[in-house]
């Protein structure tokens, strides 16, 4: 075989060798394209496998870590939380609408593939600034294509978070997370076992679409992966409620050994994966496979990404069964092969053989690469950029009003007024609170789910920062009165063959691994999006985090609004921060630098353990974190209805009001109950700082007695409700 | 009372049977390619997305074996309630008139939405004061009802309109007009007042922890007018 | 087998609010456009051969379905 | 002034689910229909007289508003 076709294929001549090595033969072209797909990083993890092991993974509360196409947490009464984060960057990138609904589609299936059905999504967006056109248009289509999807399917969106940064310029990124509930007797998994099984494809039929879609999203987006663009699939969320609905039933009913979705490498990847997961073979025929388009070649047949498609093992004879179900939601189901023992996946055409390999070649015989890495010269050269002595730029007032209309900061209704956020009638926290909230019938209980990552503090400290996003997820299903339970990440990197690029993947995950070590909260799962970009720049590190939270009685929910008058308002934790990667010394300064402040784990651990004690209790009325714009940006966050009265003693103005540094948190409590929570912090060791009182229409802070701040709410309320949908709703609009 | 909720491929039937729940029914599930509704006391065509909301929003649903039998209920005076998706099926088959488009700004809009009660005679509204504003949200994508200038006459000669977009003080001014519906119209009723068709979803808001109760009346309305018939010996 | 192409339109009357945001986008981009309307165009093949027949079928199925004749106007051609 | 008529179709490759479920519920009520796609037809008016300008016009506008290159291909003839 000439180098060109696996060099094109994505494969170097090393893993061409060991493809040789492992067959004990010249693989043919089909086979040589099979190994392409999952060889490559996004089926393989080849770069971040070694890095990967370092995160925790176990607790009592998993009932199923990485390695499924989902994992699982128990939530007692026999009941468990199915979630699941993942990337569709690349396809956004292309085709903003489609490639955010088919990134939902993918994520509903890995759902559901696991015998839940799923009960919400998130969305995290990560786009270049919307002062540019591109930027709009790829912010517009992508909330379209998620609201799309996921609204006609009739599962909520839930939550999500986006910033805006140049560092996404052209390389925007779209991670998706899905969350379900199962019984625990109704856990599916993706392997096939029982020699003579059957091995049917369901669902939509196969087209060309999204061929060698897998590699695509590993390589470096540029004026090539231009000409690929036909690689893009569109999604058909109808079908996919259908499909869910006939795959729930038919799990439930005992018909199914195994299942999996086809996510990338459509039948590639789910084969040879089922196989390998149940150290069998697969043989299918794949003249067999019911398909769109005339004359596809068995190469198209297995490299295709058509959405809407499971592969599924039933028990031998109940075939019927499964045709019959799909029938009466109207989808097909046939049967295309069998399981083996012989650990081979055995491809047929027409009866005849045309590709012969070792599952285990395909799944667990990647290569694994151990990169370099090496700390890039600008960290320590901004971390010592001396900020100290920076003072205020602007009145307060005018800080914050230019902090509320950025529009990382302002409020995202815009976003979420267009997706569905209450079907199925179980959202108590809707999106722009600090975690969505659902309650679980049958139940007294009730579920959080959050996406968090700020990547400027990764970009700054990658350990730190890596650290923080786990922090900042925690703290907001703490806030909402839940505990946090376990994470699912989408590790979102650029090109990792970069030594520098690699340094920041290392380290960011560290900083995850030990977040989640000391908060309890394992991996359950998760994603790895490498290659985010182009030849002009590359996106800041963005591991983004997925938590999903126990809320044990659903009396206990806490909002982040202050609701009445004379709420006693405190801060939980330092009352200052650091200007080190805010919003303010980006925007007004126009810097991104610093070095963040000190990591402190085990007192974060401990203060929001603290918070959920006191709300147990019930002596909370609200609760929110401080995260971007800072304790004044927060308190503006948390005056939709009543005003406040507020002072700050201090002897730097700006940190308090402005800096940022996350672990802190702002409640509320009644006059009653003020003095009870001043003790138990004092007994605990937990830093409390009373701040103030709730009532008026007016945000009014002092520093040190002196009023710096006193501005109506309408006037900065209007600017942190309105500033997206002023920019999104001038002229983009079809 | 026997409720049926008809359930077509990709409408979202359980939010609407979880609600009858909270005050106290059980309706039944009625697969889309049954042929029949007799012994109901009230026929529910859900929200959600039939057919995926292809082509039309409810064009597709119109074709269902069940429809023929809902149209010969309602012809008889039976009680046809549809909610978003579900209104859009009835104007789509000709039970209501009157067509909808995509809403104004051609966004999807889910969010809270108060609306005025311009009847309360009817066996859906009983429960309501003419003229009250209530909160009930909307989420739909095409919900910009749009009528002929000699409909809108009709619908207004016979009283046909029972729920219309208003601002929280209750006026119907473009600004209470969230998706451009002729004269925000959010609910109208057919000329016999036995089939009611709303976009908003007032089995949304049956329970204070999600989201308000202002949906209750609709279903206790219906309740009621039942009890009364049953009083009455009908 | 035969091909019917089908478009179908919004009638005068009815206000088209996807046209009429393409034309404003359209013009404050400069463009000397004074108008868009937005319809749909369908391609429907028939497994029949008689073009009466298949033009009577056409109508039924346009009148049905493919457009709402509420708010929409449509119009075929059949071809071989 | 120019008129436009634009028809907007899904590239061959692309699935097209609004027309298979139309095909669908079509095959169902025994119609002879072997499959439908459903795309897009568009009026434009435009206050341009030459008909060569008014092409580039209109093949700008396609390429940047009306059709989606990724997906879809588009053609139009030109009215006076
Ligand atoms: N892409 C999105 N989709 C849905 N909801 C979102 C999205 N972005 C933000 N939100 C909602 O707005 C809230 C505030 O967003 P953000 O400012 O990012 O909050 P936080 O700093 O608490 O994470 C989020 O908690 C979420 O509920
Ligand atoms: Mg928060």
């Amino acid at each position: 075989m000439e180098p060109k076709v696996w060099r094109e294929m994505g494969l170097n001549d090393e893993e061409y060798a060991r493809i040789e090595e492992l067959m004990g033969r010249e693989p043919n072209f089909l086979e040589v394209g099979i190994f392409s797909v999952m060889w490559s990083e996004h089926c393989s993890y080849k770069t971040s496998k070694p890095i990967l092991k370092k995160f925790p993974t176990e607790g009592p509360q998993v009932l199923q870590g990485p390695g499924e196409n989902a994992g699982i947490v128990d939530i007692g009464d026999n009941l468990a939380v199915v979630f699941k984060m993942e990337s569709h960057n690349h396809p956004s990138a292309t085709e903003p609408y489609q490639g955010a609904a088919t990134g939902v589609g993918g994520m509903l299936r890995d759902v559901f593939t696991m015998g839940a059905r799923p009960v919400a999504v998130l969305n995290a967006l990560r786009l270049g600034p919307l002062e540019e056109e591109n930027n709009k248009f790829l912010f517009n289509g992508v909330v379209s294509g998620i609201s799309g999807y996921g609204n006609s399917i009739g599962i909520p969106t839930v939550g999500g978070d986006v910033y805006f940064n140049s560092c996404y310029n052209g390389i925007p990124l779209v991670n998706a997370m899905a969350v379900g509930l199962l019984e625990h007797c109704h856990i599916a998994k993706g392997v096939a076992t029982g020699v003579g099984n059957p091995v049917m494809v369901v669902g939509a039929r196969t087209g060309r679409d999204g061929i060698h879609g897998a590699t695509f999203a590993s390589i470096e987006l540029s004026e090539e992966s231009e000409a690929k663009r036909s690689a893009v699939q569109a999604g058909d969320p109808f079908m996919e409620k259908l499909l869910m609905e006939a795959c729930l039933e038919l799990i439930h009913a005992g018909a199914v050994v195994g299942i999996q979705d086809m996510g990338a490498a459509g039948l590639t990847s789910s084969s040879s994966e089922m196989a390998s997961r149940g150290n069998s073979g697969i043989e299918m025929d794949l003249s067999l496979v019911p398909r769109r388009e005339s004359g596809m070649t068995p190469y198209e047949l297995m490299l295709s990404e058509s959405q809407e498609r499971m592969l599924i093992v039933p028990k031998a004879g109940r075939e019927k069964e499964v045709e019959e179900v799909f029938a009466r939601w109207g989808l097909e189901a046939t049967v295309v092969g069998k399981v083996t023992d012989d650990g081979i996946l055995r491809l047929l055409e027409d009866g005849q053989v045309v590709a012969e390999i070792p599952a285990k070649a395909l799944t667990d015989q990647a290569p694994v690469y151990h990169r370099l890495s090496r700390e890039p010269g600008y960290y320590q050269e901004l971390k010592n950029i001396e900020l100290n002595d920076l003072e205020l730029k602007a009145n307060v007032e005018d800080v914050l009003l230019g902090l509320l209309a950025n529009p990382t900061i302002a409020g995202k209704e815009w976003i979420y007024r267009q997706y569905d956020h209450q079907a199925g009638t179980n959202t108590m926290v809707v999106p722009g609170g600090d975690a969505g909230v659902l309650r679980v019938r049958g139940t007294n209980k009730g579920i959080a789910m959050t996406t968090d990552c700020n990547s400027r503090y990764v970009y700054l400290d990658p350990y730190i920062g890596g650290a923080l996003a786990v922090v900042e997820a925690a703290q907001n299903v703490a806030c909402v009165g839940a505990r946090p339970l376990a994470v699912t990440d989408c590790l979102n990197f650029g090109n990792p063959e970069n030594p520098e690029i690699f340094w920041q993947f290392e380290k960011a995950c560290a900083g995850v691994a030990e977040a989640c070590r000391v908060l309890e909260t394992p991996v359950i799962g998760g994603n790895v999006s490498l290659y985010n970009e182009t030849p002009a720049r590359t996106v800041y590190p963005t591991p983004l985090i997925g938590m999903v939270g126990l809320l044990e009685d659903l009396k206990h929910v806490l909002s982040n609004q202050f609701h009445s008058e004379g709420e006693q308002i405190y801060l939980l934790g330092e009352s200052e921060g650091e200007l080190a990667g805010s919003e303010y010394l980006a925007l007004f300064e126009n810097l991104e630098a610093g070095a963040l402040p000190e990591l402190n784990l085990q007192e974060i651990k401990k203060r929001l353990d603290f918070l959920l004690e006191l709300n147990c209790a019930g002596l909370l009325l609200a609760a929110h974190d401080v995260t971007e714009g800072g304790l004044a940006v927060a308190l503006a966050e948390m005056t939709e209805k009543y005003g406040v009265t507020i002072n700050f003693d201090t002897k730097n103005k700006l940190k308090t009001l402005f800096g940022e540094r996350l672990g802190r948190i702002i409640i509320s409590t009644s006059k009653d109950d003020a003095l009870r929570i001043e003790s138990q912090a004092k007994t605990a060791g937990i830093s409390l700082h009373r701040l103030g009182e709730s009532g008026g229409d007016r945000l009014r802070i002092s520093v040190n007695q002196v009023m710096c701040l006193d501005i109506p709410l309408n006037k900065y309320r209007s600017v942190f409700e309105q500033t997206i949908s002023k920019i999104m709703e001038t002229d983009v609009g079809f | 009372m026997k409720i049926g909720i008809i359930r077509f491929p990709g409408s979202g039937e359980g939010d609407c049977l979880e609600a009858w729940r909270v005050v106290g029914e059980e309706p039944v599930l009625i697969w889309h390619q049954e042929t029949s509704v007799e012994g109901f006391d009230l026929i529910v065509l859900p929200g959600g997305f039939s057919y995926g909301d292809y082509l039309r929003a409810g064009a597709l649903a119109c074709f269902s074996p069940i429809m023929s039998a809902v149209l010969r209920f309602a012809q008889r005076g039976g009680l046809v309630w549809g909610i978003g998706n579900g209104f859009q099926i009835l104007t789509e088959g000709g039970l209501l008139p009157g067509a909808f488009l995509c809403n104004a700004q051609l966004r999807f809009l889910c969010s809270p939405q108060y609306l005025r009660v311009e009847r309360n005679d009817l066996a859906f509204t009983n429960q309501y004061r003419t003229g009250q504003v209530i909160q009930i949200p909307i989420n739909h994508g095409e919900g910009n009802y749009s009528i002929s200038d000699d409909g809108y006459r009709q619908l207004e000669e016979n009283n046909q309109i029972v729920l219309r977009y208003v601002t929280p003080e209750g006026e119907m001014s473009a600004n209470g007009n969230p998706n451009g519906s002729r004269a925000n119209i959010a609910g109208i009723v057919n000329r016999e007042g036995n089939v009611f068709g709303m976009m908003p979803h007032p089995e949304r808001v049956m329970e204070e922890i999600i989201g308000g109760v202002d949906g209750q009346g609709m279903f206790l309305s219906i309740l009621k007018h039942r009890e009364r018939r049953t009083q009455h010996g009908a | 087998m035969l091909k019917a192409k089908v478009t179908v339109t919004l009638k005068d009357s009815i206000v088209d609010p996807q046209g009429s945001a393409a034309e404003r986008v359209l013009t404050s981009m400069k463009y000397p456009v004074e108008s868009i309307r937005i319809g749909k165009y369908m391609e429907v093949i028939l497994s029949e051969n008689d073009k009466v027949k298949a033009e009577e079928i056409m109508h039924e199925i346009c009148q049905k379905l493919l457009a709402n004749p509420v708010m929409e106007d449509y119009s075929f051609e059949l071809e071989g």
